[in-house]
């Protein structure tokens, strides 16, 4: 029982959510409205299991005094200001507007704007012509570094032979752009097509019920 | 210790600073570059300024405050457009982070071209699932979204009287961070027929060149670059542009770098073969 | 019982086709939109030869014969096509159209109708997408059945494989550790899962040399999984007692922090290998360079494609996209994984026919052969 | 005032994650976990307003005052919803896949046709709709070039055969389709990294008050 109707929900799902993409019968659109909405509700669900994970592993860190439980003090007030001045004042209430503005627009945009310098870094001491491979890959990275910025074609203005420049004013751009629709395009839609036939055969596996890694974690 | 061997160990707190000095820089002394409009950008803004007035858009927020800097000025640029033709907006998110970026933007759009909430653009705020709420607006916007951002019921906002599913909405903007795009493309696009465009961040543009030249996508603007393409499209002086300096001072350091980092290397490869031979 | 089968198959087929209603009268067509879900309906005009000198047109529709004709909606002029999609499945609706012109006279149209709006059982325009989908579908079936019913199918070698052997060699040569890092996926992913079958193979070579292997987590989850593989690796290898649950330790979930303790492992404890195998976002660049700049033999592996020239530049070998997949498929000799596998692969071969196919017929100018792929 | 505190709260922030830059240290691990708690609270709080209330709240609200017995089917998803807490009690975390089920179950069957059709269908005929352009050499050129980028990195993913002979070789040919194809992705992600810390940086600029004059001046 415990096993074999889960393993019947996705197939009952998957197989209808498959063929009704054919039918556009009012009979079965309704239906299909209905089990959109009932994955929106779970969905509802799903976002508070995150944070109750979340709430659980920083409960434990303060209970159980392991190093840095301080911080965790620091997620839980963090966490009850801003989620009771939302539920308590709205989503447009003045207290949760300025956490937003002043806490975490700051925090997120700078804590991901660190990696301009790690990357600079990388650049630096990592990004070597090793290789072939890697030979093409730094120079692919340097025509659109380069021909993506205004100072490609400005550089190249001010500094190729004037017939040149009339002819192609704009070469850096152009050439960036011919490197991203042509090559780069080419193998990102042969990898595109790969992984399509590799989500389609796991999706295929999970409606057949072959599948069940999915379930792992509930059973750890 | 010889230089080769000093520049190899250099500290990184050392390359950190060029790039600070590098962004920094332009900020202290501005001075003007031309923007080259790529073809991709300007498809978006074709199609835009083809829409008849009071045409529906629907714009996706889909990002969150990290790439803020990138896709905000992106988003001002396409919105100060729709409301120059005079469209209609419909504005949502499909990531939580940027319920209030939503907000935020639109209003910011609202006070500078004078349009009314629940007449002229409406927000609806934040709904999880991708597919779940995609798909839904292909059969009835009042599916996934039965309220607005305010908690409305949709069906009583004078705007949305005549707009039900994808067959009412011209064009779906997507300014997002993620996913969203190819999302879009699978539910929207090949379920429903609807038009997409893309704003995205610089991380996913190669990624979604194939949808784009297999059409797609109408066009799709990428990074900030992009976003300074459109503001120069739409005459707007924005964060984009003031950008732009910045930005290609720093792309020169880095390049500046990867050619020093490996003349280094080169050299201390060539060194230690001739010690070798000694 | 033929004939009932026949009849039923008829009547199946009966709602499918295209019901047309065309009024003769006038050049005005109204059609049901075909493979719709009965909402729309199409109406179709021939463009005036005049028609700079038309301003607009406007469109009435009525439920009834005689009159209670209302105003649903304009087209530009020059425009000759509008699909009114109020309507409700199964009524019948009458329809005029009135041309103004630009000097004010108003022409109106004969009426239509009635035009009723039906709803079909299969769209037709979709039957290559179905025809695609049950062929690759039937593919990969045939192929996950046949390798689960014991036919061994083989794959390539993988070249990173070789790598990854050649890097625990070193590492034992010169005594040191090895690190493994599996990502900061969850269980779900696939990646963590093709990391997880490739970690079973390292922790197993890594316990026979008797070398240590460290293996920082960043999901809790994923560590108690890595506990289990790491001990029955050793268990296998004849060596329950070299095994160190401590090695084997959850550090946070916190991206940049979980980054910033692996680097610090990498600069304290000097590993002579790093394996970086799983699904990965910004942090990979932070791990890699320090990794490179301490001179470790580095291998990764991961389907985050916007990582993988971070991984590319910095690492000596890299596993790329679907490789990481094939590569836990070679080393678990799973059935069901290498089945698929397979399937997926025939699943190439008819796409670069079909590419093949497509290119020679669109050069001698037939189009049909493209179209299918709408 | 409230602003202005707003203002320096995000400055100090600021300032605390990019000390991280000279070394990890408690201001950063102090906005590290701040962050993650805002962020968790904000959610919690978006996730009340926009799902909680129209999708659970106010339909079981209506069924019961109103008398719209319809309503009451959102208990059904809400009950599997509230199967997924059974994670957290062992004896019963077996439930849990009730619900999996049905999400896995419901994407897997939505994804494969559009799947079908966005990333094979309209790539093929992506790549076979240029040959019908042969007005210039170089168009047809880049069709050439395209087709077999596309094949040849197909190939690269093939498996099941060792490489050797014309698949070696078409193999080896995708490899530089594909360092080209990740070299533009990481010239783009190079952009995108620096574009947040302009943005970032320019936020500081404004409103530090000192710099901010001169910036202001620059301008």
């Amino acid at each position: 029982m415990k096993r074999q109707i889960p393993l019947i929900i996705s197939f009952v799902c998957g197989i209808f959510m498959l063929i009704q993409f054919f039918i556009p019968h009012p009979g079965f659109i309704s239906v299909y409205r209905g089990i959109l909405n009932w994955a929106r509700i779970i969905g509802v669900f799903a976002l508070i299991i995150g944070i109750g994970t979340l709430v659980r592993l920083h409960f434990r860190r303060i209970t159980r005094r392991s190093p840095g439980w301080f911080y965790s003090v620091v997620v839980f007030a963090g966490l009850i200001v801003t989620a009771s001045a939302g539920i308590i004042g709205g989503t447009r209430g003045k207290l949760f507007v300025w956490i937003f503005q002043n806490i975490n627009i700051p925090l997120d945009a700078t804590m991901f704007s660190l990696l301009a310098f790690f990357m600079a870094s990388a650049a630096y001491r990592a990004f070597r012509a090793r290789t072939l491979d890697a030979t093409l890959l730094l120079i692919a990275a340097v025509i659109v570094m380069f021909g993506r910025v205004p100072i490609g074609d400005f550089l190249w203005q001010a500094v190729a032979p004037q017939s040149w420049v009339d002819k192609v004013p704009f070469l850096p751009e152009q050439v960036a752009e011919w490197v991203m629709s042509g090559p780069n395009m080419a193998a990102r839609r042969g990898i595109m097509i790969g992984a399509a036939l590799g989500a389609i055969s796991t999706s295929l596996k999970i409606i057949l019920g072959i599948e069940r890694s999915h379930f792992a974690s509930s059973s750890q | 210790m010889s230089l080769t061997e000093r520049l190899l160990n250099i500290d990184r707190r050392y390359i950190y600073l060029v790039i600070a000095v590098a962004v920094l820089v332009p900020f202290i002394l501005p001075f003007h570059m031309p923007v080259y409009v790529s073809q991709p950008v300007r498809s978006v803004y074709d199609f835009i300024e083809a829409l008849p007035e009071g045409s529906v858009v629907l714009v996706g927020f889909n990002y969150s405050p990290s790439t803020m800097p990138e896709l905000y000025p992106m988003s001002l640029a396409v919105l100060k457009h729709c409301c120059s033709r005079k469209l209609k907006i419909i504005g949502m998110t499909l990531y939580s982070s940027a319920a209030t970026i939503g907000d935020t933007a639109l209003k910011e759009m609202a006070e500078s071209c004078s349009y009314q909430e629940l007449q002229d653009y409406v927000y609806l705020g934040y709904k999880p699932n991708f597919e779940a709420t995609m798909l839904g607006i292909g059969e009835d916007i009042a599916d996934p979204f039965p309220t607005d951002y305010m908690n409305r019921p949709v069906t009583e906002i004078s705007m949305m009287k005549n707009i039900k599913n994808y067959r009412d909405i011209a064009l779906v903007i997507d300014l997002g961070s993620g996913n969203t795009p190819e999302a879009w493309i699978a539910y929207a696009g090949s379920r429903y027929g609807q038009k997409i465009a893309s704003g995205c961040t610089g991380v996913m543009v190669s990624g979604l060149y194939p949808y784009l030249k297999a059409g797609q996508l109408v066009g799709l603007i990428g990074g900030l670059k992009g976003a300074a393409e459109y503001e120069k499209l739409v005459k707007l002086t924005g964060k984009a542009t003031l950008g732009m300096n910045a930005q290609s001072m720093a792309h020169l350091a880095i390049i500046f770098l990867v050619l020093l980092g490996n003349v280094v290397y080169l050299i201390s490869r060539h060194k230690a073969r001739k010690k070798v031979k000694v | 019982m033929n004939r009932k089968i026949l009849a039923i198959i008829i009547l199946f087929f009966i709602p499918i086709l295209p019901i047309i209603s065309t009024a003769e009268t006038a050049n005005l067509r109204g059609i049901d939109t075909p493979n719709d879900n009965g909402g729309s309906i199409i109406l179709e005009w021939e463009v005036d030869t005049e028609f700079p000198r038309i301003k607009s047109y406007r469109i009435f529709r009525s439920e009834v014969t005689i009159g209670d004709m209302k105003p649903i909606g304009n087209a530009e002029p020059g425009v000759n096509r509008y699909i009114d999609n109020k309507v409700t499945r199964g009524k019948g609706y009458y329809y005029i159209i009135q041309t103004i012109y630009n000097d004010g006279v108003v022409a109106n149209s004969p009426m239509i109708g009635p035009v009723v709006p039906k709803a079909q059982w299969f769209d037709k325009s979709l039957l290559p997408t179905a025809g695609g989908v049950l062929i690759i579908s039937g593919i990969l079936i045939f192929f996950i059945y046949h390798a689960k019913s014991g036919k061994k199918l083989t794959i390539r070698r993988i070249p990173g494989l070789e790598a990854i052997d050649e890097a625990i060699g070193r590492a034992t040569e010169m005594g040191k550790s090895i690190l493994y890092v599996s990502g900061i996926g969850g269980i779900r992913s696939m990646a963590t899962i093709a990391s997880m079958n490739i970690l079973s193979r390292i922790s197993r070579m890594a316990a026979e040399y008797e070398t240590p292997l460290l293996v920082p987590c960043s999901d809790p989850v994923v560590m108690n999984i890595e506990r289990e593989i790491i001990r029955n690796a050793h268990m296998d290898a004849g060596r329950p007692d070299t095994y160190r649950q401590e090695n084997v330790f959850f550090i946070t979930e916190e991206q940049f922090a979980y980054a910033a303790a692996v680097d610090g492992m990498i600069i304290r404890e000097k590993p002579a290998a790093i394996f970086y195998m799983g699904a990965f976002m910004a942090e990979s660049l932070i791990l890699a360079e320090v990794g490179n700049v301490s001179g470790t033999i580095q291998v990764a592996g991961t389907d985050s494609i916007t990582q993988l020239p971070f991984f590319i530049a910095s690492c000596d070998y890299t596993l790329m996209g679907e490789e990481l997949y094939a590569a836990s498929a070679y080393l678990s000799k799973d059935p069901l994984l290498l089945g698929s596998l397979k399937g997926q692969d025939i699943g190439k071969l008819i796409v670069i026919a079909c590419i093949i196919i497509g290119v020679i017929l669109q050069l001698l100018g037939y189009q049909w052969f493209t179209n299918l792929f709408r | 005032m409230f602003n202005a505190i707003g203002i320096w709260v995000a400055i100090g922030l600021t300032i605390c994650v990019y000390s991280f830059l000279y070394k990890d240290n408690p201001l950063f691990k102090f906005a590290e976990h701040l962050f993650v708690g805002i962020s968790a609270g904000y959610l919690l709080a978006i996730a009340y307003h926009t799902n909680f209330l129209p999708y659970i709240y106010y339909p079981l609200k209506s069924a019961l005052t109103e008398g719209k017995y319809r309503e009451f089917s959102v208990l059904i998803p809400s009950l599997m919803g509230l199967m997924l807490f059974s994670r957290f009690v062992p004896r019963y975390n077996w439930m849990v896949r009730w619900p999996f089920a049905f999400l896995m179950g419901y994407s897997a069957g939505v994804k494969i046709p559009v799947i079908m059709q966005a990333d094979i269908y309209r790539q093929i005929q992506g790549t076979i709709q240029p040959f019908g352009d042969k007005s210039s050499l170089w168009a047809i050129t880049n069709a050439v070039m395209i087709m077999l980028g596309v094949i040849c990195t197909l190939i690269y993913f093939f498996f099941s055969r060792e490489r050797k002979g014309l698949s070696g070789g078409l193999s080896e040919a995708g490899i530089i389709f594909l360092m080209i194809g990740f070299g533009a992705s990481f010239g783009y992600t190079v952009m995108a990294r620096i574009s947040l810390l302009i943005g970032r940086v320019d936020f500081l600029l404004q409103n530090i008050p000192f710099i901010n004059s001169i910036v202001s001046n620059g301008r």
